[in-house]
């Protein structure tokens, strides 16, 4: 065993510059999504210099900071938007947007839909932590309902989205869901989402106990990751369960996988195209 | 090109019902003019919900200066191919401009002193197309605006229009400008003529 | 004045000479969502861009996207431009800000009409001025130019894109639906007789590159993303490796700089024209279409015997003191007539400080103001 | 795999950059790691690892290396050689 492994490889793709640990709160999953996202660039033999991590607003839009590629940490709720102008000017570019559930769902989910229904060459990896962390711990679209939150101190009244439903419905040429207690499929889940033609949505469930899971029955971070093992079941199994016993559980695995052009190549013939015309 | 005729601002409104081409006929008249005849020229045009629906207005001011303010203010000319539109903008003629109607679409012009053809009807019978009859106008003003030439208002014509509308095109600019001659006189526009030249 | 090429000639829209500009000063992405009078700017985009060799036309779901891909795109490397008006502009005034702070060069023509909200979408006016000024939130230094004809609309836009690459900064074109919506004959220059500038990129290797460093105009070089150069890019106020800091010194730092880069070329960047001011006892203050009026008004008044004189305002941000301080030299009355309720008049009040008495004319009745109603008021002395 | 690489491990913590989240410690198969007094993971049964990779893939602040003893003994030090780099500009 001469391969490096591990987080030394991790170490390799962090910024040396900058201080660490990162300023994310113990036992927070986003660092662990963080490293998965490395491994599967490393896994693919990316260049850093090809590879742009575009961020939005809060604890998932600080990840970008610390890793050694082309960072861009946009406005709240429209890196997609940023995404999307990125890959359009330069396709070579592996375009990777990190957004949290508040920033792609609420904020940033007209951004969402049309990425999606553009089918534009971007990996959405949304972190899900189903509360607005950063600021102090608001309801977001993905809070669940009936859960406590510091805007909804009497109980979530509003149904949360399921993302995954989302993304496919808005025609995702790619969808997947994992979590950061089931780290070696997410890290399979990010190589195929990278490496699809096309628009791909991973969802990345990875709990905050510091906002959520206090108010919710779930004192430490080690509790929010025994529900995570407990919750979620692989999509083929979930599929055979009752509604009943489908209670509390979340589906996790490949939903969407197509092969369909991205925008940008679409587009680029259309170009060509036009172009061998002599315009119209 | 021979020597071109000095205008202090002359203007010029085109107006009528929603698709009968007025916008187009402006353009293509302000193209000839400016790029053709080299005087300097505005068009500026009605937007939105009145392009849409009832009325539209089309208007150029016409130039040997540079022009300051590009909208029209008091017209030299009203070209009026509706009812509504003759109403309307008849109030904005400066005394002695000259008005020119469609004779079937404005059944009760406001004055006596008006040139009028049926415009729509010779585009139909004529020249077999009825969305012509904006060319028709055009051929007919090429021959009443002593400022304009006729061969070189049919060449900028032609070369804003895409092929295969060309000929026809041009046989409604060539029946305007014709029937114009023969209804008007040959010197129906030598107002503006005698009094451009007694300016200089 | 020889001329060794004849220019080709066109009868254009002002929106129409905005794209020919635009291309001529090498933009080669349009990100935008439609909305009148601006549409026109992107249809032709539309039509045109997909017909060169990297062009870029992108339809975004709204204008905050719109504004989000063109910044990804300078960021990319590309010259960009957006169109927008009334609401749209509105909407765009979130990643303005962002465009500011991460110093992307951008083009953003705002087709102003009436206001405010959906307010009168086919009329003009110019409502947007101070918005255009202040319209993102905190300090910023802001560049904002106007055209008052269609041939201004074509080189103002060159002129733009050359400020927006130069500074390092997004610039607005305030145009009004009159400008926008006139045609006209213009004449497209031929390459070689109109200066194109383009970025400044790092010639360091990329472990020595910090990407917000100091330099002397204050314009730090700038790489395309992919391009060897990987920094961090943040709407958060940064330090010169770009990352986040709340150290006072370093806040104090950037931005400063980010005025300092605009405020030390003034002379560069605030464009007016003059007609009659050398002597004028009356002059009339005025930009966008309305100079227009103002023109014919002023010429009018000479033939009528007052001295008067106009100062065409190309730039209207960073405003344009200088010059308004060279015709208060000798002007009793200044003339400020304007689509709006006095939102440049504003400029001049504070540049005047008493000196001269401000006479404004206001229209919000979405029509524009006339030569005879500005003679008027010129004629009143 | 596991059982083969019984006791073959050496496990590094960097304890500045270990935030005490205790993940390490209560998911690991073979109680390797438990908290310092300090609120650190450190190792206590470095011989009962069997090499799964939990701890080091799921600490959220890479604050763990897990590596081969033989291996690392063979070079003296922990390796820093540069991996397998895809970098074009290194």
């Amino acid at each position: 065993m001469n391969e490096i492994t591990g987080n030394e490889i991790i170490h390799q793709y962090l910024r040396h510059n900058k201080k660490f640990p990162h300023v994310l709160c113990a036992g927070c999953g986003h660092g662990i999504v963080l490293g998965t996202l490395i491994r599967a660039i490393h896994t693919l033999a990316i260049p850093k210099d090809d590879v742009v991590i575009v961020a939005g607003i809060g604890c998932s839009g600080r990840l970008a900071v610390y890793v050694d590629f082309n960072t861009v940490h946009t406005t709240h709720g429209r890196a997609l938007t940023f995404a999307t102008g990125i890959k359009m000017a330069n396709p070579k570019l592996n375009v990777i947007c990190i957004m949290g559930d508040g920033d792609a769902l609420s904020i940033g989910g007209n951004h969402l839909i049309h990425a999606a229904r553009r089918n534009i060459g971007v990996t959405a990896l949304i972190l899900n932590n189903n509360i607005y962390g950063m600021t102090g711990g608001q309801s977001s679209p993905a809070t669940p309902e009936g859960s406590t939150t510091m805007t909804n101190p009497y109980g979530q009244l509003d149904a949360s989205f399921d993302t995954v439903a989302l993304a496919r419905g808005a025609g995702a040429n790619y969808v997947a869901r994992g979590t950061v207690f089931h780290v070696k499929r997410l890290e399979k889940i990010m190589v195929e989402a990278i490496s699809r033609p096309g628009f791909s949505v991973v969802e990345a469930i990875t709990p905050c106990h510091t906002q959520y899971g206090r108010k919710n029955r779930y004192k430490t971070p080690v509790d929010m990751y025994k529900w995570l093992k407990k919750a979620a079941v692989p999509i083929d199994r979930y599929e055979e369960m009752t509604e009943e016993q489908r209670t509390d559980r979340l589906p996790i695995g490949v939903f969407v996988a197509e092969d369909r052009s991205g925008f940008e190549e679409r587009y680029l013939s259309l170009q060509a195209q036009m172009r061998a015309k002599g315009g119209k | 090109m021979k020597q071109q005729q000095q205008l202090h601002r002359f203007e010029i409104r085109f107006s009528g019902l929603g698709g009968q081409g007025i916008i187009t006929l402006g353009r293509v008249m302000g193209q000839g003019l400016a790029l053709g005849h080299g005087y300097n020229v505005t068009q500026t045009q009605s937007y939105g919900p009145e392009a849409r629906g009832g009325s539209s207005r089309c208007d150029l001011v016409i130039s040997s200066e540079p022009i300051s303010y590009p909208k029209a203010e008091s017209l030299d000319l009203l070209v009026a191919l509706s009812q509504e539109a003759c109403n309307a903008y008849y109030p904005y003629l400066k005394p002695g401009g000259a008005l020119v109607l469609e004779s079937d679409l404005v059944k009760q012009p406001p004055t006596n002193r008006f040139l009028g053809l049926p415009f729509t009807s010779l585009a139909r019978d004529k020249v077999g197309v009825a969305q012509a009859m904006n060319t028709v106008v055009l051929g007919a003003l090429s021959h009443l605006l002593p400022f304009i030439s006729q061969s070189v208002m049919r060449k900028s014509l032609e070369s804003s229009l895409p092929a295969k509308i060309r000929a026809v095109n041009v046989k409604a600019f060539n029946l305007g400008h014709r029937l114009a001659k023969k209804e008007w006189g040959d010197d129906a526009g030598e107002v503006w003529r005698v009094e451009d030249s007694e300016r200089d | 004045m020889a001329r060794p090429r004849k220019r080709k000639e066109i009868f254009a829209l002002g929106n129409e000479a905005v794209v020919e500009g635009a291309l001529l000063a090498g933009c080669s992405f349009y990100g935008g969502y439609p909305i009148t009078p601006s549409s026109e700017i992107m249809e032709i985009m539309a039509a045109r861009l997909p017909l060169t060799e990297d062009g870029v036309f992108i339809q975004l779901e709204d204008e905050i996207a719109s504004m989000g891909a063109i910044i990804g795109a300078s960021l990319a490397g590309r010259k960009v431009l957006t169109a927008t008006s009334g609401p749209g502009f509105s909407l765009m005034q979130e990643n303005l800000g962002y465009a500011i702070m991460a110093e992307t060069p951008m083009v953003l023509v705002n087709v102003m009409r009436g206001g405010p909200s959906t307010g009168l979408p086919t009329s003009p006016a110019q409502g947007d001025v101070q918005q255009a000024r202040w319209g993102t939130h905190g300090d910023h230094p802001i560049i904002v130019l106007s055209a008052s004809n269609v041939q201004e609309c074509l080189d103002m836009t060159i002129t733009a894109f050359n400020m927006a690459e130069k500074y390092r900064t997004p610039v607005i074109l305030l145009l009004d639906e009159v400008t926008a919506h006139t045609r006209e004959k213009i004449e497209i220059p031929n390459p070689g007789e109109f200066e194109v500038f383009s970025r400044t990129v790092p010639s360091m290797p990329p472990e020595w590159y910090k990407p917000y460093e100091e330099t002397v105009r204050g314009v730090p070089p700038m790489p395309p993303l992919g391009s060897g150069y990987r920094f961090h890019v943040t709407g958060l106020v940064h330090d010169r490796n770009g990352f986040p800091t709340q150290r006072p010194e370093e806040i104090v730092e950037l931005l400063e700089r980010l005025h300092r880069k605009i405020d030390q070329f003034f002379y560069d960047i605030q464009l007016v024209d003059t007609i009659e001011t050398a002597d004028a006892d009356v002059v009339v203050i005025a930009y966008g279409s309305v100079a227009r009026s103002a023109e014919l008004a002023v010429r009018q008044a000479r033939e009528n015997g007052v001295r008067a004189g106009l100062l065409k305002l190309k730039t209207l941000f960073p405003y344009p003191r200088r010059q308004t301080e060279k015709v208060l030299a000798h002007a009793r009355t200044l003339v400020v007539p304007e689509m709006n309720m006095g939102q440049m008049s504003r400029e001049v009040k504070r540049v005047n400080m008493g000196r001269a008495s401000v006479r404004t004319i206001n229209r919000i009745d979405g029509q524009i103001v006339t030569p005879s109603e500005i003679l008027k008021v010129i004629m009143q002395g | 795999m596991a059982n083969k690489k019984k006791g073959k491990s050496k496990i590094t913590v960097y304890p500045d950059w270990c935030k005490g989240c205790g993940i390490c410690v209560e998911f690991c198969p073979g109680r390797v790691l438990e908290l310092s007094s300090q609120g650190k993971a450190t190792v206590v049964r470095e011989q009962d690892c069997i090499r799964c990779g939990f701890c080091e893939l799921h600490c959220p602040d890479f604050a763990i290396v897990v590596q081969d003893k033989d291996f690392v003994e063979a070079d003296k030090l922990p390796r820093r050689r540069s991996a397998k780099t895809t970098d074009k500009g290194e």
